[in-house]
C-alpha cells in the first residue's frame, strides 16, 4: 500500500497567507505523488487546526502528515503529540517552514509562493520515506548537581531539598554565600544582606538532603539527561572538617598575611581575618578555616606551623591532598554567578593608580559591619570623606568593553548614595547615563533619594585625575564629566569615587559550559533554550542555568529563576523517566566491515569496537544523533534515524525537480 | 643602530636647541641618525586639517625618499611623527588613498610600497637604547630633581604605537633612569594649544597656564617635553601666561634629550641650554652642580 | 528574464537554522533563492548530498554550521570543515567552479548575518550563471547517438542515468 | 540441457576474458555446463550468426568492457535482445573501469592528444581516423568514438554484475554456477562478491584512525601488520566491496576500489572523500590545507574505476 500523505497548510492569520498564495500552493500540493488530501486552515496549531489532522488520521485517510506552517523549532512537538493522540507514530510527521524562512523574509509574493511549493514538495517526498521510531525512555536519577553556592545555587538547592530530593551543591570558594555575602544592605528594601542570607546558608549546611562540597570544583561531566556522571575535585583545605569546631585560635595567632597588613584602609579591606589560615567571613558555611598556600609561611618557607601548635583539636593537616568524588545525577543547575569587571583597563578612571578609587564590591565590603572598617565609610587614609562620587556603567553599555547593561548597578548605586547619606554627611554625586529603576519599588526608592539631596548628574564621566588647581584640592580626585542636561563640561573635586563595574561571566564559565555541552553567546553567558519561553533551560536536556550564568540580573530575578529551575528539575524527577532523542544513529551489523573509521569521530564516545564480532557498535543511550559518523561511514552501514540518506536525497530531489 | 633621520622644520629653526641636544647625546647612546636627503616639510596638523590629501601627498614624498634605505624613519617632533605615521598607516589601510598618492608620487618620479616604519625619538630612546643602558652611561645623577613628564597630545594620537595613549610611562622611565623623580603629572597628555598660540592666543595661554600650574602644584622643579611646539609655548610664552593669568610661574621647560645630555655630563652649551627663555632656576642649578 | 539561481542550503538545527528563524522573527528580508534542508549537525552533511544537489539542478550549495567551539555536539563542525575543504579541491576537476559550494558559520543569534550570507551567495552565483550539470552531461552524449540497423530500433544517446 | 551463452568484450583489455580462462580445470566444468555461441577473443563466431538467432535464444550474455564506441553499444543492444540474462563482467562493464577515466576529457581533446600531440607521433597534416572513407572496393567505416564512456547498464538493462578488475576467476566460476544451479539472487544484485567492505577480509590490524599526513606507497616501507590508511596511505578498501580476497593488500599495495561501492552507496569516490576527510587530524583551516596538499589527485584516485557510474559521471564541458 503506497504511503498516503496528508498536507496541511497554515495561514497563520496573515503571517503566511499575507505573502503566500495558499490556494495555488494547495493546488500544487494536490498534484504531488502520494498526496492523499490537502487542507488549509487559519491556525493549524490551534485546537480546531489540530483536530483537522486528528480526524483525518483516525479516519485512516492518511498515514503520513506534512504541516506547512512555522519553524519546526516552534511547533514540531505540538503536531507530534497530535499524531500520538491519533494513534500514529509521531515520527511519521514532518514540517515545512514557510513562515520564518519564507513568508516573513521575502518581499515578492510570486517567488515566496514558488519557494513554498519547492519546500512543500521536498517535505512530501521526505514524508514518504519517514519510518516510525520508538521514543526511548531513560530513568531520571533523582539526585541533582548544583554548580555554584551563591544565592542562586542556595535557593535552587533548598527548593529541591525541601521537596525531599537529594542535592550535591559544589562551591569553588571556601564558603557558600557568593557575592551577596559581601553586601551590607540590599535594594530597594535596604534589608541587611546577612540577615536574609545567613539563615538560608545555615539551612544548606544542616539540610539532610544537601551534600555540600565547598572549596571544590567540578572536574568532569559525562553522560546525558537523567544519567550524568560527575567527577568533583575537593581541594585540600589543610584543616580536617570533622575535628575543627571553628574556635578561631589558629587565625588569631597566624603570622601570615593573606591580606597585606601595611598599606591604606582600602588595601587592607577584608571581611574575614586577614591571616593565611582564614575564614572568608564570620558567618561562613561551612565554618571551617582554610590555609591560603601563597601567603602561608609554612608552605612558602617551610617554617612556622603555629596554627598546628595552637589547635587543641589538632585539626590542622599540612599533608592533605586534593581528593576526588564521583557520583551520578539526573539534572544539573549551573548557578555560577558573576565576576566583576576589572576597571583598571580604563586608564582614564585611574583605578589601581589613584588612591580612593574603589570598585562597587570593595565599597560593599567597606560597608559591612563585620568588615575591616567595621562598616564605616573611610578614605584610604582612614579619615571620613566629605564628598563621594558614584560612577554608573563602568564597562557596561560601552562598545569597547561590554555592550550589555548589567541591570543592577543603577539600583545599588542609589543604595550606596543612601548609605553614604546615612553614615556620613558627605556630598554624594551619581554620574549616570540613564537611571534604570525598573523593578518593584525601585522608582519609589529613587524618588526617596531625590529627597535626600543626592546630586544626580546625567553624563558619562570622562576622566578621574589629580589635576588639582587650588591648594585645598591637594589630595582630592578631580572628576571631569559632561553634564548633558546643563550642556557644560564640569570639573568636580571629590574625596572618593566608587566605580559601578559591569557584571561579567564568571571566570571558568566557558569550561563548565563545555563540560555540559551547552553553548555560550558572544558575551560569554550561556545561551538559554529560548530568550522568552525557556530562559532557565538550555538546548541540552537536563542542564539548567540560573542567575548571571544566563545574563546579568539582580537578586529578586535570580531567586525567581532559581525556583523556576528547581521546579523544572522537580518535574523531570517526578516523571521518573524521560523520553530522549529517538533520532539517534544505528550501525547495521550486516553491513559494518569493521574499518573503524567512525570510532574516534564521536565526542560522546558512544561508538566502540566489538573485538570478537569485528564490528563497531553504537551505545544508543549516549548517542545524541548528530550524524557525523553516518556521513563518514564509507559503506553507509550507519543510518541516522529520521535523517537518513534516502530521506535527505528525497528532499534534494523535491526541492530541485518538483516544478 | 642606524636610522633615517627626518628632522622636521622646527628643529632647524626655533627649536635648534632640541637638535643640538640630539646631536650631542646620539653618539654616546650609539644612535646613528642619517638625515634624509631632500626631505620636505610635513605640513604638520595645520595643513592636514586644511587640505588632507595634499598633506598626505607631501608627507608621502618623504616616505618614498626614505624607503630605499629600508631603515626606520625617526623624527624628534611629535607633529611630524603624527603626520608621517598617519600617512604611512592610511597608505596601507585605504586602497583608494593609496591609488591617489601613487599617482601623486609618480608625477615626481617616485614610488612607495609602505614597508618602512615611522618612529618618534622617544620610542627609539626607550625601546632601542633603553633606560638601563642610559642609566649605565649617566655621569651626573640628577638625584632630588623633580621633573613633570609632559608628553603633549599629538604623540598619543592617532596611534601612539609604543606606549599607552591614556597613561604613557616611557618618558617617566627615562627620567627615573637619570636618577631624577618623575612626579605624578595628570596633565601629561593635555594640549598646550600648539599652533593656536598664533590664532587664538588667549585660549592657548590659558591652556599653558593650566599645564604650568599643574606642574607647580605637583612640586616639579622643571617640565620635560619632547615636542618643539609644546616647549616653545610653555617656555617662550611663560611670561605672557603670567601676565594674562596673573601668575608668577618660573619653571624651566627642557627637552628630554637635554636632560639626558646633562646627566651624561655634557657641557650645557652643547645642549643648547643657553637658548632657554626661562633660565634654569637656582634649585635646579644646585642639584645639577651638586651631582 | 534575469537568471535566478536555485540554491540549496544545508542548515544545522542548533545554530544556522535557528539563526535563519531569527532573521524571520526579526523580519529581515533577503533573497528567496535559497531552499534549506535541516540536518541535526553540519557534521551530518555527506559530500554526496552536495554532489547530488549539484546534479539535480542546484546552481550553488550553502553549508551552514555553528562557529567552531559552539557546536551543540562539540565537534561536528570541524568534520564539516574538513570535508568541505577536500570537496572544494575536487570541484574544478568536475568543471564546477569551487565558489558554487560555500561554507559559513552562522550562530543562533546571527539572524542578520544569515540574511547577508544568503544575499551575497545569491549575487555571487548570479554572476557565475547557471550550472545545469545534468543537462550538460546529456548534451555531452548528443553526438553519441547511432542508429543500429541490426538492433532494429534507435537507442543510445539519451540512455537513462545510472 | 546445456546453457547457451554469449561472451563479448566492449571497451576492454581482455583481462576479464583471460580471467574466465584462468578458472583452469574449472573451465572444463563450465564447458560441460555451457555452450558458447560468441566469444570474439577466443572463438571464431560472427555477429551475423548472433543476428540470425531469435530473441532470447541465449540463456545468458556475459559482457565485459565499457561502452566507448558505437560498436560496443550495438553489440550490447544485440546481445540484450538475444539473451534472457545480461551479466556485466568486470569493473569496466560494471562501473566504467579505467577507460571511464576518459570522462575527464572530451572526444576531440582525446583524438588530438592521441593522433597529433602525443610525443611519439609525427602527423603534420593532423590526420585523425574518420568514421567512413571511400575506397575503390567500396566504403570503409569505423565505429563512432563516443564523447562519454558509459557503463553497460547505462545502455541496456543488466540483471547481474560480477565486479573486479579483473574479477577473481574462482568468483566468476561461482557466479556462473549460480546460473546452472538456478540459485540466482534478485535481479540487479552484485554476484561473485561479498556484501561488506574489504576491511572485513583484510588481514591487516585496524585501529582508530587520525591522519596528519598522506604518503604514496612507493615513498615508504609500510608496517606489514598495520592498516594502510592509518599509516597515511590512501586505501579505498573501507568503501570497496569485498570478494577479491584482498589480493592487492596481500601483495603489499593498498586497495584501489576495483570491486566497486557497497549496495546503497551511490558514489564510491565521494563517499571515500567524506570518510578520509572526517579522520584528518587538524581542526584549523590552514593545517587542514597542509594535510590535503599531501593527497595526490584525490578525485581520480577515489574514482579510479568508477567515474562513469558516479553521480556526476563526467567532467562538465
Amino acid at each position: 500500500m503506497p504511503e498516503r500523505v496528508g498536507v496541511y497548510i497554515c495561514h497563520c492569520g496573515s503571517n503566511i497567507a499575507g505573502k503566500i498564495d495558499i490556494e495555488k500552493l494547495a493546488g500544487f500540493a494536490e498534484k504531488l505523488d502520494n498526496v492523499a488530501l490537502v487542507r488549509d486552515y487559519k491556525f493549524m496549531c490551534s485546537d480546531p487546526g489540530q483536530n483537522l489532522i486528528q480526524s483525518d488520521l483516525e479516519a485512516g485517510l492518511i498515514d503520513r502528515v506534512v504541516v506547512a506552517s512555522c519553524s519546526p523549532l516552534m511547533h514540531e512537538n505540538t503536531f507530534r503529540k497530535v499524531c500520538e493522540r491519533s494513534g500514529v507514530n509521531p515520527y511519521l510527521f514532518t514540517m515545512t517552514n514557510i513562515r520564518e524562512q519564507c513568508s516573513w523574509v521575502h518581499i515578492d509574493e510570486a517567488s515566496s509562493t514558488e519557494k513554498a511549493m519547492d519546500l512543500l514538495a521536498a517535505s512530501v517526498r521526505r514524508a514518504v520515506y519517514l519510518e516510525p521510531l520508538e521514543k526511548r525512555e531513560v530513568a531520571i536519577n533523582p539526585r541533582t548537581l548544583v554548580i555554584g553556592g551563591g544565592i542562586a545555587g542556595i535557593q535552587a538547592a533548598l527548593d529541591l531539598a525541601e521537596a525531599g530530593k537529594e542535592v550535591v551543591l559544589v562551591e569553588r570558594e571556601p564558603s557558600i554565600g557568593g557575592h551577596m555575602a559581601k553586601f551590607d544592605k540590599t535594594f530597594p528594601t535596604l534589608d541587611c544582606a546577612a540577615c536574609i542570607l545567613t539563615p538560608r546558608m545555615v539551612q544548606i549546611g544542616q539540610h539532610a538532603n544537601i551534600h555540600l562540597m565547598s572549596y571544590a570544583e567540578v572536574e568532569e561531566i559525562n553522560g546525558y539527561v537523567g544519567n550524568f556522571n560527575i567527577k568533583v575535585r575537593q581541594k585540600a583545605r589543610y584543616v580536617d572538617a570533622d575535628l575543627c569546631n571553628g574556635c578561631g585560635m589558629c587565625w588569631e595567632k597566624c603570622p601570615g598575611t593573606r591580606v597585606p597588613r601595611k598599606g591604606n584602609v582600602h588595601e587592607k579591606l577584608s571581611l574575614g581575618p586577614t591571616s593565611s589560615i582564614y575564614m572568608p567571613f564570620m558567618q561562613a558555611i561551612p565554618a571551617i578555616p582554610v590555609i591560603d598556600r601563597e601567603s602561608c609561611l609554612y608552605f612558602q618557607k617551610g617554617k612556622c606551623r603555629i596554627c598546628e601548635q595552637v589547635c587543641e583539636r589538632n585539626a590542622i593537616n599540612y599533608d592533605m591532598e586534593d581528593s576526588f568524588e564521583e557520583f551520578e545525577v539526573g539534572n544539573i543547575i549551573i548557578a555560577t554567578g558573576f565576576q566583576p569587571f576589572d576597571p583598571s583597563v580604563i586608564k582614564r578612571y585611574g583605578y589601581g593608580t589613584l588612591p580612593n578609587v574603589l570598585t562597587s564590591v570593595e565599597f560593599e565590603i567597606m560597608n559591612c559591619a563585620s568588615g575591616s572598617t567595621g562598616g564605616k565609610i573611610l578614605k584610604a587614609d582612614g579619615t571620613e570623606p566629605k564628598s563621594i562620587g558614584i560612577v554608573h556603567c563602568v564597562g557596561s553599555r560601552d562598545k569597547h568593553y561590554h555592550e550589555y547593561c548589567s541591570r543592577v548597578c543603577c539600583m545599588y548605586a542609589l543604595k550606596f548614595a543612601h548609605l553614604i547619606k546615612e553614615k556620613t554627611d558627605a556630598e554624594v554625586y551619581n554620574f549616570y547615563i540613564d537611571l534604570r529603576c525598573f523593578g518593584k519599588g525601585y522608582e519609589e526608592f529613587y524618588d526617596r533619594l531625590l529627597g535626600e539631596d543626592v546630586r544626580f548628574i546625567r553624563g558619562k564621566v570622562g576622566e578621574i585625575s589629580r589635576w588639582v588647581a587650588e591648594e585645598d584640592e591637594k589630595d582630592q580626585l578631580i572628576v571631569r564629566v559632561e553634564d548633558t542636561l546643563v550642556g557644560a563640561v564640569r570639573r568636580i573635586p571629590l574625596d572618593m569615587v566608587v566605580l559601578c563595574t559591569a557584571l561579567e561571566k564568571q571566570d571558568g564559565l566557558d569550561r563548565v559550559a563545555k563540560m555540559c555541552s551547552v553553548s555560550v553567546g558572544k558575551d560569554g553567558f550561556i545561551i538559554e533554550k529560548h530568550p522568552k519561553l525557556g530562559p532557565v533551560s538550555t538546548a541540552t536536556d537536563g542542564v539548567f542555568i540560573v542567575g548571571v550564568a544566563q545574563s546579568p540580573k539582580d537578586i529578586p530575578d535570580t531567586v525567581a529563576q532559581a525556583s523556576a529551575a528547581s521546579s523544572a528539575v522537580l518535574s523531570m524527577i517526578t516523571r521518573e523517566k524521560i523520553e530522549i532523542e529517538a533520532a539517534t544513529a544505528e550501525i547495521i551489523e550486516e553491513k559494518c566491515s569493521g574499518c573503524r573509521i567512525c570510532n574516534n569521530l564521536c565526542p560522546y564516545l558512544a561508538i566502540n569496537f566489538d573485538e570478537e564480532k569485528k564490528v563497531s557498535i553504537i551505545n544508543e543511550a549516549l548517542c545524541k544523533g548528530c550524524g557525523t559518523c553516518v556521513a563518514a561511514c564509507p559503506s553507509n552501514a550507519i543510518t541516522a534515524k529520521h535523517f537518513n540518506d534516502k530521506q535527505i536525497f528525497a528532499e534534494i530531489e523535491g526541492l530541485l525537480s518538483a516544478r | 643602530m642606524k636610522y633615517t633621520y627626518y628632522p622636521g622644520c622646527s628643529v632647524k629653526a626655533t627649536a635648534n636647541l632640541y637638535q643640538e641636544s640630539i646631536d650631542a647625546i646620539s653618539p654616546i647612546l650609539g644612535l646613528e641618525l642619517e638625515e634624509l636627503e631632500d626631505w620636505n616639510c610635513c605640513g604638520a596638523t595645520a595643513y592636514m586639517s586644511v587640505k588632507e590629501l595634499m598633506s598626505f601627498a607631501i608627507s608621502a614624498r618623504n616616505l618614498a625618499l626614505a624607503e630605499p634605505f629600508h631603515r626606520d624613519v625617526v623624527t624628534p617632533c611629535s607633529a611630524c611623527y603624527l603626520v608621517l605615521n598617519k600617512t604611512n598607516q592610511y597608505f596601507t589601510e585605504y586602497p583608494d588613498l593609496r591609488k591617489k598618492l601613487g599617482q601623486a608620487l609618480e608625477a615626481g618620479g617616485l614610488s612607495y610600497s609602505g614597508n618602512i616604519r615611522v618612529r618618534h625619538i622617544l620610542d627609539v630612546l626607550f625601546n632601542d637604547v633603553g633606560p638601563e643602558k642610559i642609566s649605565s652611561l649617566v655621569k651626573k645623577r640628577l638625584d632630588g630633581l623633580r621633573v613633570a613628564p609632559y608628553y603633549g597630545c599629538q604623540i598619543v594620537r592617532p596611534e601612539m604605537g609604543f606606549d599607552d595613549p591614556d597613561d604613557p610611562q616611557s618618558m617617566d622611565r627615562l627620567i627615573e633612569s637619570l636618577g631624577a623623580t618623575s612626579v605624578e603629572y595628570p596633565l601629561k597628555t593635555k594640549c598646550c594649544g600648539a599652533s593656536l598660540m598664533g590664532t587664538e592666543e588667549d585660549l592657548a595661554l590659558r591652556l599653558c597656564c593650566e599645564l604650568l600650574t599643574g606642574a607647580e602644584s605637583a612640586g616639579a622643579h622643571c617640565i620635560v617635553t619632547l615636542c618643539p611646539l609644546c616647549q616653545m609655548n610653555l617656555d617662550v610664552y611663560q611670561s605672557k601666561v603670567n601676565r594674562l593669568c596673573r601668575m608668577k610661574h618660573n619653571i624651566p621647560v627642557l627637552y628630554i634629550t637635554q636632560l639626558i645630555g646633562i646627566a651624561l655630563g655634557l657641557p650645557s652649551k652643547d645642549l643648547g641650554l643657553d637658548k632657554l627663555a626661562v633660565k634654569l632656576t637656582k634649585p635646579v642649578k644646585e642639584i645639577l652642580q651638586g651631582a | 528574464m534575469e537568471f535566478e539561481p536555485k540554491l540549496v542550503g544545508f542548515l544545522c538545527n542548533w545554530c544556522s537554522y535557528t539563526g535563519a528563524d531569527l532573521a524571520g522573527t526579526a523580519r529581515i528580508s533577503y533573497a528567496p533563492n535559497l531552499r534549506a534542508i535541516r540536518v541535526m549537525c553540519s557534521g551530518r552533511i555527506d559530500p554526496t548530498f552536495i554532489i547530488k544537489a549539484l546534479y539535480e539542478g542546484a546552481d550553488g550549495v550553502l553549508i551552514a554550521g555553528c562557529h567552531p567551539g559552539d557546536c551543540h555536539y562539540q565537534e561536528g563542525n570541524y568534520k564539516a570543515l574538513r570535508r568541505y575543504k577536500l570537496l572544494k579541491r575536487i570541484l574544478p576537476e568536475y568543471g564546477v567552479e569551487p565558489e558554487r559550494v560555500h561554507l559559513e558559520w552562522v550562530a543562533a543569534s546571527e539572524g542578520e548575518k544569515f540574511a547577508k550570507v544568503v544575499n551575497e551567495f545569491t549575487d555571487k552565483i548570479k554572476k557565475l550563471g547557471p550550472l545545469n550539470m545534468k543537462q550538460s552531461i546529456f548534451d555531452s552524449m548528443k553526438e553519441d547517438i547511432v542508429v543500429h540497423e541490426s538492433a532494429g530500433e534507435e537507442k543510445g544517446g539519451e540512455a537513462d542515468e545510472a | 540441457m546445456k546453457l547457451k551463452v554469449g561472451i563479448y568484450w566492449g571497451a576492454a583489455c581482455g583481462g576479464c576474458d583471460v580471467a574466465i580462462l584462468d578458472t583452469h580445470e574449472k573451465l572444463l566444468d563450465i564447458a560441460a555446463k555451457m555452450d558458447i555461441y560468441l566469444w570474439p577473443i577466443a572463438l571464431d563466431f560472427k555477429y551475423d550468426d548472433v543476428k540470425k538467432m531469435e530473441d532470447g535464444y541465449l540463456d545468458a550474455a556475459i559482457y565485459s568492457g565499457a561502452i566507448r564506441n558505437s560498436e560496443n553499444e550495438e553489440i550490447a543492444i544485440l546481445l540484450r535482445k538475444k539473451s534472457k540474462v545480461m551479466i556485466a563482467l568486470g569493473a569496466c562493464a560494471h562501473l566504467g573501469g579505467i577507460p571511464g577515466l576518459a570522462n575527464f576529457y572530451t572526444r576531440d581533446e582525446m583524438l588530438k592528444r592521441i593522433y597529433i600531440d602525443s610525443e611519439s607521433t609525427i602527423n603534420e597534416e593532423g590526420v585523425i581516423p574518420l568514421e567512413s572513407w571511400n575506397v575503390k572496393e567500396g566504403e570503409l567505416d569505423l565505429p563512432r568514438f563516443y564523447n562519454t564512456v558509459k557503463t553497460l547498464d547505462q545502455v541496456v538493462d543488466v540483471e547481474y554484475y560480477i565486479p573486479g578488475c579483473p574479477p577473481v576467476p574462482l568468483q566468476i566460476y561461482s557466479a556462473l554456477s549460480l546460473i546452472w544451479d538456478d540459485m540466482l539472487p534478485p535481479v540487479g544484485s552484485v554476484i561473485g562478491a561479498g556484501d561488506k567492505a574489504l576491511c572485513e577480509s583484510c588481514p591487516r590490524v585496524k585501529e582508530e584512525k587520525t591522519i596528519s599526513e598522506f604518503k604514496r606507497i612507493q615513498q615508504v616501507l609500510p608496517d606489514p601488520e598495520k592498516c594502510f590508511l592509518e599509516q597515511g596511505l590512501v586505501c579505498l578498501g573501507a568503501a570497496t566491496r569485498s570478494g577479491c580476497g584482498a589480493r592487492c593488500i596481500k601483495s603489499g599495495v593498498p586497495c584501489r576500489g576495483c570491486y566497486g561501492p557497497l549496495d546503497d552507496v551511490p558514489d564510491l569516490g565521494i563517499k571515500m572523500l567524506s570518510a578520509i576527510a572526517s579522520v584528518l587530524e587538524p581542526k584549523e583551516e590552514k593545517e587542514i590545507d597542509d594535510v590535503l596538499d599531501t593527497i595526490v589527485d584525490p578525485l581520480r584516485t577515489f574514482h579510479r574505476f568508477s567515474m562513469p557510474a558516479s553521480i556526476l559521471r563526467r567532467k562538465k564541458e
